[in-house]
């Protein structure tokens, strides 16, 4: 059990009104609220250790550079990994364009096959495509089945000996699905294919452990985590990073530098073109320390108890449709709906003048929305910071929504 | 709790003008790629004047009460007027809109300019 | 003239000490200190204004939105061009990537000429090669000469028909050259070539206006100006952009996605793939305004004040060798040098005893530090919170720091 | 003002075992790709045991200084006491290094295992 109201203590956003209610915030798949843990070890940074990395030899510029790699040991820890597999990034969506360029230059050749599914948030679908029709290679997506959940069989039948990458969502951001890693590493792993899981909404809400899961490349944003935007991170399994050419270059990621050419440092400075999100890395390790005080597993199981609340409401309310597994236990904490016959736009508007943020949209995920038949949805997403009186409150605001649209 | 003024949702629940035109003279269709909303305006003009206008489209309620109400605001005016039209004509006479959802409401006016570019 | 009590009052780090010392940081090239406007700026927005941009209906989405695009709109005037022209990046090298890769795509076939010039940073370098090597075209260095300044001559004899691009440092961060930019574009342009500059060293410490400037791609980083980690811009003039295909992928940049293909949005939305780096936008308007608040004009004036007593006091050494423009009025404020038989590292190692914070290094820029025949330099450079006396205690220190080596 | 030691200052303007060997043993070379430092170390072996030393290099006085002990701390040890020998024994015949120069101080340390790996 965790303590939300010391929690919701820790986020200043959280006291701001909304259209002049008390704000609830149901947006965090989107991106999640900062602890002024977080906030303030960015200031602090700024105001007290402000250096470039990695280059100066005065002491202030040492300091910058030790925060910076201390940050990239405990994003290693706090996934079981080793800090020479973390590369810094943008986020999830260049985490993402980095590992399919880099898979492409290394391990794909014309007619060999990349497996995706029909539920990935278009940052993990265009990269593929790209890097498909650059190589000539075949992209198939594995289809979903009615509960939103993959089709195994398909999966198995699709894989090959030409498949060469199977890249998922760990955990949809749509329909909430967590995806079998396991299962799936293991198979694509008997056919000789790496896999790259897009970890956006699983590594925010969820023990995480790199050694277990089965996954070759994982991907996923510090803003989705408490942390600040900016910054994301590039997981790559041992020396799978070795062999990758470099996807930026610049600055800090060379060995030596001629007019004509240049060759390359080691994994990870390699993939850390120029001035890196130094900050922002020394606010999402705040971040981890965050989560790590409350505990991955109880924040796990708080948002589970949310999303079961909230999954029965909707379920007990017929003018709602649901989309997803109906079991919390096989979801990540948000769940996206419908009320029949509503535009989700005007549905989220009318819950914002509540004070009651969700998002409405296709979420990225336009074929995923089209394959459920519908043009957008509304999305409730919970973080450790929301309460079940919130989930209640938008269970209650949506039968009046109802109302005043029949 | 509404943010929507009465104005929105009856024309919302009972659209004016909605349908196509048999032989349109002016056509202009604009979409929302961010939501997917759309609305297609069709126009028929006899001497420099609307004559008849018929819209077609999907999405929120703001944006389809929105072309429904253009619809009424068109007709019978000359082109050269709707071609100084305001947005805010359209948004005073929804009774406002929400700045959130100013894009929405404003989507049959965008669809309505490509309507009066097809015409010299 | 500025207040420069009064502008070091508004930055937190120069209250520590270094080494015991009180803080002379002569390091801005390299990274800008920032002043509490920007710090509170950033955690001012992660308090009362964080949302995800784009794509929430609520009012906090709108509010994060409209602060997001007001950056950009500010970024903008602060260069007089028009906001569809600024694409945010994580910083000048990848503003130079995407602008290397897309010019690729889009103006280069094999045969074609790209010139760069000796003086570049990696960052303008290594992205240049990998875009010939791709293309199959041909990278030349325009050459220096003895004074640290780009050969024109060679400049125009290398300018042919074949020419599709000129990509160059407005100001060098070695040698502190101001290049020509007008006379190189008016070249470039006779020619049909496309000229990029990186400003990463001018932007920072001049007035700029791109509209008079002449170039057609302009790239800088926001740490370097005050601003945070994290952020940085691209320039394209009218619709260049328009007529390239994505960098990245993934959300927020598309237009309609398919299982196996999508089309694109305009720019600069097309460029921006994915949560962009959203409150370091919100801080790096904040780092401009505060430079517009002490005026541009203002801020390189004192530049050229310390660096020309900085230059007339190493001149004035004759263990120290200088290198670039002996005018101050040619140049960036910065000076590299080194004292003569002893290595840069020592030179600030020892000065970082009494406080004094320079660079030593090559800087990213081996090409030139071999063109110069020395394996490495010192650099101290300054900015508007640096004072007078802090360049008089460098200078005094040097002399010791000789003294205690012979 | 010296963080430098007199020893560095000393090994650094009188290099011990500066040089080349005619015919060594054991080649061990180390490269900081981020200054350029350069550490070259050469050994001579009879019998298990260092008989003659020489490095060669150029960088900073505390990479060059580090090399010259290095050499004199090396000679007369037999290779499995040096496969044995820690970063803290040249570090502290240094007189103690910053933390901001360990890496130069330590070039030498990695020629002389690279040197070691050259022999069974
Ligand atoms: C001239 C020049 N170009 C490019 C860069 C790279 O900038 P960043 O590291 O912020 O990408 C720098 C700064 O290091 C620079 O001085
Ligand atoms: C499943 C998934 N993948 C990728 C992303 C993209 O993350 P970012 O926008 O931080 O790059 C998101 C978030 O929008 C997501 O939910």
């Amino acid at each position: 059990m965790i303590d939300v109201a010391k929690i919701r203590a820790d986020f200043p956003i959280l006291g701001r009104l909304e259209n002049g209610k008390p704000l609830i915030y149901l947006d965090s798949a989107a991106t999640s609220q900062k602890p002024r843990q977080v906030i303030e070890a960015e200031a602090r940074f700024y105001a007290e250790r402000n250096a470039n990395v990695r280059r100066g030899l005065y002491l202030l510029a040492h300091e910058a550079t030790e925060l910076y790699e201390a940050a990239r040991k405990k994003i290693a820890a706090f996934l079981n990994a080793y800090p020479e597999e973390i590369v810094f990034t943008r986020g999830t969506t260049e985490a993402l364009n980095l590992a399919a360029w880099a898979l492409g230059e290394t391990r794909v050749s014309a007619g060999d096959k990349i497996l995706v599914t029909e539920m990935e948030h278009h940052a993990n679908l265009l990269p593929w495509q790209e890097m498909a029709r650059r190589k000539n290679a075949e992209l198939l997506a594995i289809p979903i089945n009615k509960e939103g959940e993959l089709d195994l069989s398909a999966f198995h039948k699709a894989l090959d000996r030409r498949t060469r990458v199977v890249a998922l969502a760990h955990a949809s951001n749509v329909l909430g699905t967590i995806n079998p890693v396991q299962e799936i590493a293991e198979g694509a792993h008997k056919v000789g294919a790496v896999v790259v899981l897009d970890a956006a909404q699983s590594v925010p809400h969820m023990p995480i452990d790199v050694k277990e899961l089965g996954a070759d490349i994982l991907a996923f944003s510090g803003h989705k985590m408490l942390g600040p935007t900016g910054i994301g991170v590039l997981w790559a399994k041992g020396d799978l990073l070795g062999d990758w050419p470099p996807f930026l270059t610049g600055g800090e990621m060379i060995r030596e530098v001629w007019l004509d050419r240049a060759t390359w440092a080691d994994p990870p400075a390699r993939f850390e073109a120029g001035t890196p999100p130094i900050a922002q890395a020394v606010g999402l390790a705040a971040a981890v320390e965050y989560l790590e005080t409350i505990g991955m597993a109880a924040v796990q199981a708080h948002g589970q108890e949310l999303t079961a609340l909230a999954l029965e409401g909707l379920l007990a309310r017929p003018f709602v449709e649901i989309y997803g597994p109906r079991d919390p236990q096989k979801r990540g904490p948000l769940v996206a709906f419908n009320l029949r016959g509503l535009h989700p736009h005007d549905v989220a508007t009318l819950l914002d003048q509540e004070g009651i943020c969700i998002r409405a949209g296709h979420h990225c995920a336009q074929p995923l929305h089209r394959k459920l038949g519908i043009p957008a949805s509304c999305r409730a997403s919970f973080y450790l910071y929301n309460t079940s009186d919130e989930v209640e409150a938008l269970l209650a605001a949506l039968g009046r929504v109802w109302e005043s649209m029949r | 709790m509404s943010p929507y003024e009465e104005v929105i949702l009856d024309h919302w629940k009972n659209p004016r003008n909605k349908g196509r035109l048999a032989d349109p003279d002016l056509v202009g269709m604009e979409v929302n790629p961010l939501c997917g909303d759309a609305v297609r305006l069709e126009l028929k003009v006899k001497e420099g004047r609307v004559t008849d206008v018929r819209f077609a489209g999907e999405g929120c309620a703001i944006s389809q009460a929105a072309a429904s109400l253009l619809t009424e605001l068109v007709l019978g005016r000359t082109l050269a007027e709707l071609r100084e039209m305001k947005d805010e004509e359209l948004l005073s006479a929804l009774g406002g809109v929400i700045p959130t959802r100013l894009r929405c409401a404003l989507l049959p006016m965008q669809a309505l300019r490509k309507a009066l570019k097809t015409s010299a």
